[in-house]
């Protein structure tokens, strides 16, 4: 029967989360992460993984919690809400369903434990200079050399590279085909740098002669990361979901608050509009996001359009709410210490990543048949 | 979660019980004219026959309770009615009763025992058509500013004025209407809510001349209507709710039209006749225009229908589980209307000129694309204009106020 | 110096046209227009030719003013304000200007006469199955018959065909190049039937071994159509633009004399935006348009980049008048004597004529070199 | 009509005088970060200096009457002096001065003769860098509820309070302030403004941290400051326009600040450099982003920018040929302001995150593209947020009013 109602236990969890979001990713904290050398984010990272969830799409042989997809969004919806820094999605959603997708028996069995204990964090290092996800357009080659490949090239805007210490980098084989490589970091060859700007957490990553053995190579290839990255993107809506909502309520409250000519602002029609247009917008992105969530869930054989509707839906729904909420803030909410400016930060950074709703539009219209 | 529209083996055994029923007594060459102000009264006199029929076996409004000449069914049970009359093109009820509907619900709530049983049995049963009276020349979005009149005469009451945008064609037996009834009153304390059988004396109306009139949820209206009223007498019984209740007795309709009607949750009709159009330029590699965004106005107008679907979803989910309704109404509402508006953009720009004739050569799905141009433009009033949902969602919201806004009483 | 007053003869000009739209196209005219069987348009055309703007592109040697661009702009942007029917822009300006574009001296001298006089309705048949403004796409055939040539196929969505005495058609020549054809109607084989529905004025045109002599191809091909185009789109610009201050005006005093909640309903701020929006198209239609003007009268050589700029936004700006109109005036707008949906339905007829936004973005892009 | 600036053969050469002097004088290797506030202390000097120099000359501020130390010239010599300033990639002003150019037009309206000859003069031929001080925590869109109190005490008032959104990097030596005089007295007539000394004891401020504070119009200006006030005392000859008659002289330059202020008519510089980014990819066979409507983009943006300098143009001339200027100044502003975000979107969309990071290696452009990024969601507030603008536009284009709002005094 018709159920759009989280399950007891993903209440549960949800509740636990948002607790937790609430003390260990305050505002204050955010702001200092900003100009954090890592060690603050570390710490964080310790935190969430002593609660278990880095595990939450890990099956349970490897430590992990074997949970949905939809179990992994209620708890990136919540991260949303802070918005909480991207490792978390990079290691727990993306990483772990790409070794799910593409890994073998015994990278899993290696490497899947360690990122279930909080110990490894994963950083998908896939996209180059032109910024499409395309296999043909990686540049970065694998040569092999000795028992081993050696890796050369650079990928660029790669998510949270600077805070994990496992690396799964594209790279073209001898065939031409892309195989993905497992990159413990720091290693000789490979140097990450951070990129500054109006986005967060987003990496240069530099492969000079990098050696790795033959192990670190998946048996999968582009194929199996694409499928990961196609349950990974509601994850990731729920993420922005999550983030709207925390926009919504910071807007609503100070509209409700904030007396000009006499008057809560939010009395003004121009204001209310603003306000009226965060809720559609993320309305529009939850139901689509947990609705592809069901579907993949649910092995449904159109998930994937359901999958583009809602990354093109909440990317969009993220950038715009943040705008909108800057139109009812005016100048208190270009106060980085306000806190709107993470969150219009984080919109801009994922609202291309993994594909901006250009590219989900297109590939949802060729899911289509047009 | 679960995002499916499930049945039990029971319902499931239901749903064969009305297919077959429906094969074979559901009327055969249906008229489905673009604009359903073409609907001849032969197709009319079909529709109504099949409302009867279905009025006979509680299916008409199978979920109210057959006391009063429901079905005593399950919602369930009502949307199997409903799927099943949608694979023959018919809605429920298959013709305009928008009055119908509204009105027995506003009935159920604020109606005596007495008068439940009066009324809304020739409803159920598909006896009478119901049109609903609110908008006058002066009160539009400001629709408690109605300034037709009721006055009590004894056992009577006596009205006078003018309602418009009314109904459909081919007329109807029954009506409701919102009245003044205490002209120096205070605002939302002078207005009454009666029951007005269309066949009383001093009773008139006439076509009024609109860019379109039909499409509205359910089946299609076809033209508006300006009706008069002149000296009406009718019974102080037909008085629903109490003398000057009647901004109350709104609320639970109104409540109900901005937004919660639809639970049909169909697929999108139009969506798939685009598709068909877009697809098979594309094959004969004729695309009518260059239009380089094609397969993004396409993507767009698919994530519009998505959404719609979606929020009537809920809000199809939050009445049926009990859970608060508040702004959830106005917001499927207005992403109706404004979607509908961004697909007219999006057809003219797709199929240009020849979105927008009828001509039956030339115009695409007989006159179903130019229709929607019009009608479109058109969707954007009935049942309180965009302005007014979005007043609704900000005052249910509660922004810019101390307490969220209660909703009208559904119960 | 700067300067973007009109001149004091083009300001006489406007005061009689205005007087002339107000005094002959009002809005009972214009709702009788569109049940007329074509008497009704026929007495109103002698009415305009009587004042001699028919001719106000036509050099004096054949009995015209020999106007600028500007001039006729000034006509056309005061019939916006009726909208009065097109036939006047399909004749006097697109008609004129192609014939001085591509017609011969002969041509010219038996033709723009009769126009000046406004004997003579002009309609360009050139747009066919495909709605797109190419030459290749013309496939309506031209094969030499004795002395002259036979015309055969279907023109679609030719304007104001049914209200002209002369179309001007394009058809292929045996080398595949475009010719245009002096076509007089009637004429047997040529059928002219209107195109019901949500535009105005829009006709097909069917050739049936219609035969023509020779003088009837003009020595210009498409280049010089293509040309004559270019001037004539601000020109039909300007007719947006005096649609959208007459839409502004509808709706201007609406908003202030109507009152709902005891106010005018212009004091609302969700009223007062629709109002602000069409005072924003309108001006921005107006000084695009304007500039286009003054650059082709001036032979500046940015001319066309201006065109297509005023082109795409006159169009959008006309249409999304009529809808913010339709949305302060709510079921008054819709109801056929108020007249607001003669706007509605002219906005929808010149948003793809001569090219929609779309083609004039390409256009424009084309100019840029992008 | 004529659309192009013209000029006479004197005023031609004028721009010759201009340009060769400017050759000489002007400093080399000036700075231009993308984030201005990263102008250094010595291109700060140099921006000054440059001011000195241009004051000596009248050119400062050249349409100024000499009497007071401008340059007494037409209209179009200003703009000479503009256009060959921007061959060198400097503003007029050559600094961030929106308080000299919005304070001086003020005094010359509401100053006494005695006024303007002391406070006129060093604005004028550079010697100060003037900020203007009006939001306060408490007035933003509702400027006139002002907070900060100045209370008259003998020949001298005395000003506390706090003033947000201030000025610029490297300091003034001049201000100007809105102060509340009557904290009882009713709205707009409690109001004085004062012309304030930056080195008056009790005088403070700390730079604010926002998302971007550059990008005004004219020279940028660097970080933002918040001024405190702290019993400073000020001697009355610098009110001006007398005691609670500040709203009025405020008018004078509110009416400036809301989209009158930009003379320069310039092309677009971004525009430019987005075309330049976009055909090299292009021509490597690369864009960055897979971007069907690229080309829509780019011609929307380029409308966009053509849309703002004619109305720009259009306000210039209204305002030299002495036309009426009512609802213009905000509509260009709001163009302004409103296409920002949609050309930081297309850029967005166009070049993806390299739009958005400031690295040397992978930024575009030095970092004025992600500039673009954070700037045009600032800019949106700046000088009267978008509501506000519209709120003007409202009240002089007469919406829903009996007679349309007379703007501010200009002369």
């Amino acid at each position: 029967m018709l159920d759009l109602a989280l399950t007891q236990s993903q209440e549960m969890l949800r509740a636990a989360a948002r607790e937790m979001v609430e003390r260990e990713y305050s505002k204050e904290v955010l702001l200092q992460l900003e100009s954090d050398d890592g060690e603050l984010e570390r710490s964080l990272w310790d935190k969430t993984a002593s609660a278990g969830w880095p595990g939450i799409l890990i099956p349970a042989k490897y430590g992990g919690e074997g949970g949905s997809l939809t179990d992994a969004a209620v708890i990136l919806e919540e991260l949303g809400r802070g918005p909480a820094p991207g490792i978390f999605f990079s290691t727990a959603v993306l990483g772990v369903l790409s070794l799910l997708e593409a890994s073998s028996e015994e990278q899993q069995a290696s490497i899947l434990p360690r990122i279930a204990t909080g110990e490894a964090g994963i950083a998908l290092a896939a996209t180059e200079a032109r910024y499409v996800w395309k296999e043909e357009l990686t540049r970065t080659k694998a040569v092999r050399r000795g028992d081993g490949f050696a890796l050369n090239g650079v990928k660029l805007f790669v998510q949270d590279a600077g805070n994990a210490n496992i690396l799964i980098c594209t790279a073209t084989l001898e065939g031409g085909e892309a195989g993905l490589f497992l990159v413990d970091v720091p290693l000789s060859g490979v140097s990450i740098r951070p990129l500054p700007g109006f986005l967060s957490d987003s990496f240069e990553v530099r492969l000079d002669g990098v050696e790795v053995p033959e192990s670190a190579l998946m048996p999968g290839g582009w194929d199996a990361l694409d499928s990961a990255v196609l349950k990974a993107l509601p994850v990731l809506s729920a993420y922005q979901v999550g983030a709207c909502e925390r926009v919504f309520e910071m807007t609503l409250e100070y509209a409700n608050s904030r007396i000009q000519f006499g008057l809560p602002i939010g009395r003004f029609q121009r204001v209310q509009d603003h306000v009226i247009q965060i809720v559609n917008l993320k309305d529009a992105a939850r139901w689509t996001t947990y609705e592809a969530l069901w579907k993949l869930d649910e092995n449904k054989p159109d998930a994937a359009a359901a999958v583009h509707v809602c990354a093109a839906v909440a990317r969009e729904a993220y950038y715009q709410a943040c705008n909108a909420a800057h139109e009812v803030h005016a100048g208190l909410g270009i106060m980085r210490e306000y806190g709107l400016t993470l969150h219009t930060r984080m919109s801009r950074t994922l609202y291309h990543y993994l594909g901006d709703p250009a590219h989900h539009k297109a590939r949802l219209a060729a899911e289509l048949g047009l | 979660m679960n995002f499916e529209l499930t049945f039990t083996t029971e319902q499931e055994a239901f749903r064969v019980e009305v297919r077959s029923w429906l094969d074979e007594n559901a009327p055969k060459e249906m008229e489905h004219p673009a604009d359903p102000g073409q609907l001849s009264a032969e197709g009319y006199r079909k529709q109504r026959q099949l409302g009867r029929d279905l009025g006979e076996k509680g299916w008409l409004y199978p979920t109210y309770p057959s006391e009063y000449g429901g079905g005593g069914l399950s919602a369930e049970e009502a949307l199997i009615i409903e799927q099943e009359l949608d694979r023959h093109g018919f809605t429920l009820p298959p013709y305009y009763d928008s009055g119908g509907k509204l009105g027995a619900a506003s009935i159920m709530v604020w109606g005596t025992e007495e008068q439940k049983r009066h009324f809304l049995p020739s409803i159920f049963r598909g006896e009478v058509r119901t049109w609903q009276l609110l908008t006058e020349p002066e009160a539009g979005s400001d629709l408690a500013n109605v300034q037709t009149t009721a006055r009590r005469d004894g056992d009577e009451y006596v009205i006078n004025g003018q309602k418009i945008y009314v109904g459909s064609t081919h007329g109807a037996e029954m009506s409701w209407i919102l009245v003044n009834t205490d002209p120096g009153g205070a605002r939302h304390q002078n207005l009454s809510w009666f029951m007005v059988p269309m066949d009383l004396p001093g009773v008139s109306w006439a076509p009024m001349d609109l860019l379109f009139a039909g499409n509205e949820r359910g089946a299609a209206s076809g033209h508006k209507q300006t009706v008069y009223f002149e000296n009406v007498r009718l019974p102080a019984f037909n008085l629903i709710g109490g003398e000057n209740n009647g901004w109350r007795v709104a609320g639970t309709h109104l409540e109900l039209e901005h937004g919660l009607m639809q639970t049909s949750l169909r697929g999108d009709s139009l969506w798939e006749r685009v598709v068909r159009l877009y697809t098979e330029a594309q094959e004969r590699c004729e695309p009518i225009m260059d239009c380089p965004d094609a397969s993004t106005l396409l993507a767009d107008m698919y994530i519009d229908s998505q959404i719609g679907r979606l929020l009537h979803m809920r809000n199809y989910w939050l009445q049926r589980t009990g859970r608060p309704v508040t702004y959830h109404g106005p917001q499927a509402y207005l992403h109706v209307k404004r979607s509908a508006l961004r697909t007219a953009k999006a057809l003219h720009k797709l199929f240009g000129p020849y979105a927008l004739t009828t001509d039956a050569d030339v115009g695409l799905e007989d006159g179903h694309v130019e229709v929607q141009q019009r009608g479109s433009i058109v969707a954007q009033h009935p049942g309180g204009t965009v302005e007014i949902q979005k007043v609704i969602m900000a005052r249910r919201l509660g922004i810019g106020r101390a307490e969220p806004q209660k909703s009208g009483r559904l119960k």
